[in-house]
């Protein structure tokens, strides 16, 4: 659904990313993987357009994107999150999740000036999508909320049901575990798989390996902007350079006991 | 011709620039779009003259007498005005508009005590001569305007980027918070910003009121316009890049005026500013904020 | 005891409150005068309601609707400036409420209704007689001419300026603006330095004008280039700012703090023990128009705005500035009593 | 009693005039601030409305009604050109590199002598800008950035107004709203601009500049920017101050500006600090 | 082992909310204290009020036995108390060095400081590598790196670690372990918040459960380790 190949973005004296090609395919859930600093943020500024390659190029289904600005790529259908949270802090929850579906939004300018039924229609649908996924990320009693007063789990969860909102087809998820402990990134993994149900690939930065090796179909490794290696979770962590580079031998022995060899 | 305007513009590139260093400071520093800074030059200006004629102070007492005076104003304006903003956090607006409040009222006050009349030092205050080589004249008081301007860019330079109050400052500017967690104290530092940038106003406001002979209570407004341009060009905050934009308009109005026309001479600022922000859009020096997607 | 109640709008506070306060002090004393001596209207006193203006042409505006709408003035004097009087002329006209400038030299200022008076001399009365001065005595040809050019008082001056110097036959060698805010004119003045020229005209407000002449000297052009200035030069601040430098500058007035005279003299002292300062022409031409309009007030034997309308075009008095009567359009009647004079060691002096 | 009403009118009828037309500025600082951009433009935006109206009245007789929407044609032309490359900016950046454009026109205004008049303006313009229009412009403004900004627009302008990176990742054009409100809010100054110069008769060139454009911005920071009708209430404020502290005299400059320190920092989110619910 | 720090009746909130509801809790000398607690529990809250960025509505925090509530934070910070705060708010514009320069201004001289600085960069050798980069440019574990080599520029007594493993690569994790391993074995004391509860709870001497603002349990590491309830709720567990 998505390749990106030799994606290159080249910082003053730094290539965080360095001809990288990655596939992801339409209904998977692949993992993006590496050491601090190895260019998997920058990789997904990439996707979603907010920083320009250097080089290389983008498709999503076959079309380019590499030149598109970032709401042409969330009409195209892609959506993210951000591993330092951005919330819309002075809205509230729900309006948080209901500025997430600005494209989903079919209504004219005048429909709203002059309260037209397309108008109400539309916002009334909205609200309840968005207390459906308030109450599908666990939200749903602080849908009033001012969302910049919520904690720092929450607003991670708050940003995931804002990133569904434009019923995204490929969803780029930053580090979503980071912050949440092991019962709640449970349950994360537990909601991870219901999107997956519902037709969204989904591409996922993540240093929990449970959690990764538990979802990811396909993993792709980073180091230093290259990638290093991809294959399926057990074959990444079979691979003596990811070992090496960034789980380390307790890790991939412990992950080797917990999924079995 | 072209030299004695050369030196023209040198003077009065000067000027902006000995303006633009407290503002550039307190603006790019403390993330304020301070107003009450125009006032501190005029005060400034007004405590020397004052001195000058009570007690007949010369140069160098009323200079930084006046200097230090409108340091002092700046810190109570500081603490008056946005202690209370900076700790609800209110933002960049707030505080505008607070300065703007403020600074209508003490024009006001002041029009309303000293009058809105023209002033000077006294004849005399300083050797008013000039010299003159080879056909260019230039005076005494302006050679001492260049000069403080280059010794201030270079004492504030290394004060920001080479000490530990520097350092404490710039820190604080970014992140409250983050300053207090490293043990500084805020507060005082907040204050020592202030009094420096009030002091550098104060400066400004005796030698440039010196030099034109014309010290008035909104003498600072007039020159807000200006001193906006010179700091935008130069990059928020950025010393050196207030000395260069500083001179660069200087020269260049004094250029446009005396070749071209001197109806143009007002839009040059304004013309300068727009194209350098087309090629950069922090100015000269200006740095894009360090924020990640 | 009933008053007659008389409206002022002058600019009193901001930065050019200067002027406001100078016509306010003449204003004052005149009326302290008039109603010592038993006021109007057969011992009614004048009440004077003085409206800021902050400089402000709305603020100008709305001063003259409560002075009209809510004291009911039937005269308003002001306001200061020209600028704000074309805003409160349309305004204080329809509603046929007198009104006189009375230092609101520009352009055009009459013409605005039939009860808009003014007691200045427009420059284009007083500026020729300056020219022609500096023509015939110092043999001036060639001139430099220098304006500020975003005011109406300064470029109307300059008009007048213009005209008079091209009918003088002048050389006019460049024409230099300047912001009247500034406070740097060395490019300019560089420039006609390379020109040598006879003399250098000017019309701007006296901030910029000392401004000008301090720093052409120090650009070292020579005393023998005479500065020629217009109405906003005409001020004392002038010697205390530029002092020497000034020396040999040439203004037309209608009024001179030295002239002799009774009248003058006591205008002088008075002024000067009341308000702590020099009187300067703007507090001169307050002073003479308080008389003007208690006079006419007295005249028209009622409080009416038509019969003081009436009672002004028959004015004849004698003030401190000279004979005064007022034209058909409403514009002082001569210019006899304009006068040269000299800039001489930081002081006017009447150019003999 | 007629009389005394007609008295009553007339003494604060170009308060009131000044009240709407500075409501409509407020208004069109509100509709760039909404986007979260600093703008100090507005002013100029006033200048070219009110001076485009005065010309045409004055040198081609035009009918109001055809005056009025030329002159909220002509600045949004001019934001039309200049919106591309500011665009770009941000911030402070962006606001003083409008008040360039306001001195640059200024010096247009003084030099253009043959046709603005130069420093002497433009006088006898026929007042022509009644009340109840400008009064019925300002309603219909409020409403419908009220209407507007309870729909997923207002969303999205709030979006940008607190991230606008992540704004663009909702899927907002960014540019297009960028411009839209930049148009837009040129031609409700224009319409401001057009209105004044009909209703005082005179404009001069230095009364678009700097200074203007920081009272415009004050009154939608002294109001506050949650609703439309925030910053129209800081305009009403601050234009009826100095008329109110009149008795005050000299000193009321003093305590306009004292009023302005206290409210502030008593309500740093404006005197109406609420923010519209953007959900049902 | 007496108490470093030792917090009784603590209530800290914002405006009108109260997010901590009288909590106590001690930390003796040298020891390791852990908090754990899920989502919007009170942590992060707490942690503020320790470090003097909250002001308490009620409880006193001695250290050392000297009553500190209230204290302005640069002043608790001279007393060597330090944190890493959530979200690791490193200073964005300046550089790397630069931040850890701010972390040492209190050094009392400058032999001292650069020894520090030697400490830190050998046990943050990427750090080394980015001296002179913009600190706001940093990859988020880079930065979190910072944060931790920030704060011990500061020579900590207290260590107030806020999340310290979050967003770190799983080799890292355990490097941050082992650095808190290293910090304890040399005496330093430390208050740790984390939600990697497991290797937090391996490594603490005493840990505290906080739920809706107010401590539910507490006991020594492993004991609260094996607690069915906690496990349940904070280890993944069933
Ligand atoms: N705007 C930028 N300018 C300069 N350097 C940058 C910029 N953004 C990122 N970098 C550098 O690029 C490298 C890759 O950063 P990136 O954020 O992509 O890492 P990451 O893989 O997401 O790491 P982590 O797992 O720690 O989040 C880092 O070394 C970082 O310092
Ligand atoms: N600035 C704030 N204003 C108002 N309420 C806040 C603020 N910050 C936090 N809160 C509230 O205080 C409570 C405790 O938040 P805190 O950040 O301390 O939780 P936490 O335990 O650190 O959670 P997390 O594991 O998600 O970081 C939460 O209910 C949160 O919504
Ligand atoms: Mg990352
Ligand atoms: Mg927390």
């Amino acid at each position: 659904m998505l390749t990106a190949s030799k994606l290159t973005k080249q910082f003053t004296g730094l290539l965080a990313v360095n001809e990288v090609d990655v596939a992801v395919e339409a209904g998977s859930v692949h993992g993006i993987i590496g050491p601090n600093g190895a260019g998997k943020t920058t990789l997904f500024n990439l996707i979603s357009g907010l920083l320009p390659p250097t080089s290389g190029s983008l498709t999503l289904d076959g079309r380019d994107i590499t030149a598109a600005a970032p709401y042409e790529r969330t009409r195209l259908g892609v959506a993210r999150t951000f591993q330092n949270i951005r919330m819309f802090s002075d809205m509230t929850v729900i309006e948080n999740v209901m500025t997430g579906m600005h494209t989903r939004l079919e209504y004219s300018g005048v429909a709203a000036l002059f309260r037209l039924p397309a108008f109400r229609r539309g916002e009334r649908a909205a609200k309840e999508r968005a207390t459906e996924l308030l109450e599908f990320v666990n939200l749903a009693g602080k849908a009033r909320s001012r969302s910049g007063d919520l904690s720092y789990g929450d607003q991670r969860r708050l940003e995931i049901a804002r990133a569904l909102a434009g019923d995204p087809r490929l969803l780029l998820l930053d580090e979503p575990a980071a912050g949440m402990n092991p019962t709640e990134t449970r349950d994360l993994a537990t909601l991870l798989r219901q999107v997956g149900q519902r037709d969204i690939t989904l591409l996922l930065v993540e240093h929990n390996m449970g959690f990764v090796m538990d979802l990811c179909d396909r993993i792709t490794v980073l180091n230093f902007g290259r990638k290093i290696a991809e294959g399926t979770p057990r074959q990444v962590r079979d691979d003596p350079s990811v070992i090496e580079a960034y789980l380390g031998t307790k890790v991939a022995e412990r992950l080797a006991k917990a999924h079995g060899a | 011709m072209l030299s004695q305007q050369l030196v023209n513009g040198l003077v009065l590139g000067s000027t902006y620039a000995l303006f633009a260093l407290g503002f550039t400071l307190i603006f790019g520093v403390l993330r304020v779009i301070n107003l009450t800074y125009g006032f501190y030059f005029s005060i400034g200006a007004f405590v020397a003259l004052t001195a000058a004629r009570s007690f007949g102070a010369n140069i160098w007492v009323a200079l930084p007498l006046g200097a230090i005076a409108a340091g002092l104003v700046a810190v109570v304006a500081d603490w008056i005005l946005l202690t209370r903003l900076r700790r609800a956090k209110a933002g960049e607006l707030s505080s505008l508009m607070v300065t703007l409040g403020a600074v209508l009222a003490l024009y006001s006050l002041m029009a309303v005590f000293i009058g809105t009349d023209i002033q000077r030092f006294p004849f005399g205050f300083v050797d008013n001569s000039a010299i003159e080589f080879s056909g260019i004249r230039i005076s005494l008081v302006q050679m001492l305007i260049i000069g403080t301007t280059l010794v201030l860019v270079a004492l504030l330079f290394v004060l920001l980027q080479r000490t530990k109050l520097g350092l404490m400052i710039r820190a604080l500017a970014e992140n409250e918070d983050a300053a207090r967690l490293m043990g500084i104290n805020v507060g005082l530092t907040v204050a020592a910003v202030s009094f420096l940038s009030g002091m550098l106003g104060g400066a400004a406001g005796v030698l440039i009121g010196l030099n034109f002979n014309a010290i008035q209570p909104f003498m600072g407004e007039h020159m807000m316009l200006r001193g906006f341009a010179v700091i935008i060009i130069g990059g928020l905050g950025d010393i050196r890049g207030a000395l260069i934009a500083g001179v660069l308009l200087g020269v260049l109005e004094v250029l446009t005026a005396g070749y071209i026309s001197s109806n143009a001479k007002e839009a040059v600022a304004f013309t300068i500013l727009v194209l350098t922000l087309w090629f950069r859009p922090v100015g000269l020096f200006g740095r894009a904020q360090a924020k990640r997607a | 005891q009933e008053t007659v109640t008389v409206g002022a709008i002058e600019i009193l506070s901001g930065p050019s409150a200067a002027y406001g306060t100078a016509i306010k002090g003449g204003l004052e004393l005149a009326l302290d005068e008039i109603n010592a001596a038993g006021g109007v209207l057969g011992g009614k006193k004048i009440a004077l309601i003085i409206e800021d203006s902050a400089g402000n042409k709305d603020q100008a505006v709305n001063a003259a609707r409560k002075l009209v709408g809510r004291d009911k003035v039937p005269v308003v004097i002001g306001p200061t400036l020209s600028n704000e009087m074309f805003a409160v002329g349309p305004v204080t006209n329809e509603r046929k409420v007198v009104t006189v400038g009375t230092s609101t030299t520009a352009k055009g200022i009459t013409e605005i209704g039939p009860f808009i008076f003014r007691t200045s001399l427009p420059e284009s009365d007083v500026v020729p007689v300056t020219l022609k001065t500096a023509k015939d005595k110092f043999g001036v040809k060639k001139i430099a001419m220098m304006y500020a050019n975003d005011d109406a008082f300064s470029k109307s001056g300059f008009d007048s300026m213009k005209a008079a110097a091209e009918q003088l036959g002048f050389e006019i060698a460049t024409i230099e603006t300047f912001g009247s805010k500034d406070s740097d004119f060395s490019a300019q003045l560089t420039k006609i330095k390379g020109l040598n020229v006879d003399a250098i005209t000017i019309s701007a407000l006296v901030e910029p004008i000392s401004g000008v002449v301090l720093q052409a000297r120090q650009l070292g052009i020579p005393a023998s280039v005479r500065f020629i200035g217009g109405n906003g030069a005409n001020s004392p601040k002038l010697g205390e700012i530029a002092g020497g430098a000034a020396d040999g500058l040439l203004v037309g007035s209608p009024w001179f703090i030295a002239k002799k005279g009774e009248t003058n003299e006591k205008f002088v002292a008075d002024y000067k023990k009341r308000n702590g300062k020099d009187p300067d022409q703007f507090a001169a031409q307050a002073y003479d128009t308080m008389y003007i309009v208690a006079k006419a007030i007295d005249t028209a034997g009622a409080a009416d705005s038509d019969k003081i309308r009436e009672a002004l075009y028959k004015t004849d008095f004698n003030g401190v500035m000279g004979p005064f009567s007022f034209t058909q359009g409403r514009d002082p009647a001569s210019n006899e009593g304009v006068v040269v004079l000299a800039m001489k060691n930081g002081r006017f002096e009447i150019l003999e | 009693m007629a009389e005394w009403l007609d008295d009553f009118l007339f003494t604060y009828e170009n308060l009131v005039h000044a009240l709407g037309v500075h409501g409509l500025l407020a208004l069109s600082m509100y509709c760039v601030m909404a986007v979260g951009q600093l703008s100090l433009g507005q002013a100029a935006f006033m200048g070219i409305g009110a001076y485009t109206g005065a010309l045409l009245t004055l040198n081609l007789g035009l009918p109001f009604w055809l005056v009025l929407p030329l002159s909220a044609l002509a600045p949004a032309l001019v934001a039309l050109v200049i919106g591309g490359p500011t665009l770009r900016l941000s911030g402070v950046y962006l606001a003083i590199s409008t008040i360039a454009l306001g001195e640059v026109l200024r010096v247009l205004y003084i030099n253009a002598e043959w046709l603005t008049g130069g420093a002497l303006g433009l006088s006898g313009i026929p007042r022509k800008a009644d009340l109840w229009l400008i009064y019925l412009l300002l309603l219909i403004g409020v409403v419908a950035f009220w209407a507007v900004g309870r729909s997923k627009i207002g969303r999205a302008m709030e979006a940008m107004r607190e991230d606008e990176a992540v704004a663009g990742v909702m899927g907002v054009n960014l540019p297009r709203y960028k411009l839209g409100a930049l148009i837009v809010s040129s031609m409700i100054a224009g319409l401001a601009g057009c209105l004044s110069s009909h209703s005082n008769s005179f404009i001069g060139p230095n009364e678009y500049g700097f200074e203007m454009a920081v009272t415009i911005l004050s009154f939608a920071l002294l109001g506050g920017i949650g609703t439309p009708v925030a910053p129209v209430i800081g305009a009403i404020i601050l234009t009826a101050l100095p008329e109110v502290l009149r008795p005050l005299q000299d000193f009321r400059l003093v305590f306009n500006g004292l009023i302005i320190v206290i409210a502030v920092l008593f309500l740093p989110r404006g005197v109406i600090p609420f923010r519209l619910r953007r959900a049902p | 082992m007496s108490a470093l720090l030792e917090v009784t009746g603590l209530h800290l909130g914002y405006g009108r909310t109260t997010a901590v509801k009288g909590i106590d809790l001690s930390v003796p000398v040298g020891g390791v204290v852990c908090l754990i607690g899920a989502n919007g529990a009170g942590k992060t809250t707490t942690m503020r009020g320790l470090a003097g960025l909250l002001k308490p509505t009620a409880g006193s925090i001695r250290f050392e036995g000297a009553d500190i509530t209230g204290t302005a934070a640069h002043r608790i910070a001279r007393l060597g108390i330090r944190q890493v705060p959530e979200g690791r708010q490193v200073f964005a514009e300046m550089t790397v060095d630069e931040n850890l320069h701010l972390g040492g201004l209190q050094a009392p001289d400058s032999a001292e400081f650069a020894k520090r600085r030697d400490l830190v960069l050998e046990r943050f050798p990427r750090l080394r590598e980015r001296l002179s980069q913009q600190a706001g440019l940093l990859s988020g574990g880079e930065q979190q790196m910072l944060a931790m080599g920030r704060a011990l520029m500061g020579a900590p007594r207290l260590l107030l670690l806020d999340e310290p493993s979050m967003g770190l690569a799983p080799l890292f994790v355990e490097e941050i372990f082992r650095i808190i391993g290293d910090l304890k074995r040399e005496g330093t004391t430390i208050l740790l918040v984390e939600q990697n509860a497991q290797a937090a709870l391996e490594i603490a001497d005493y840990a505290y459960v906080l739920e809706s603002g107010v401590i539910t349990l507490h006991g020594p590491g492993p004991e609260i380790a094996d607690n069915p309830r906690v496990a349940a709720a904070y280890l993944g567990g069933h």
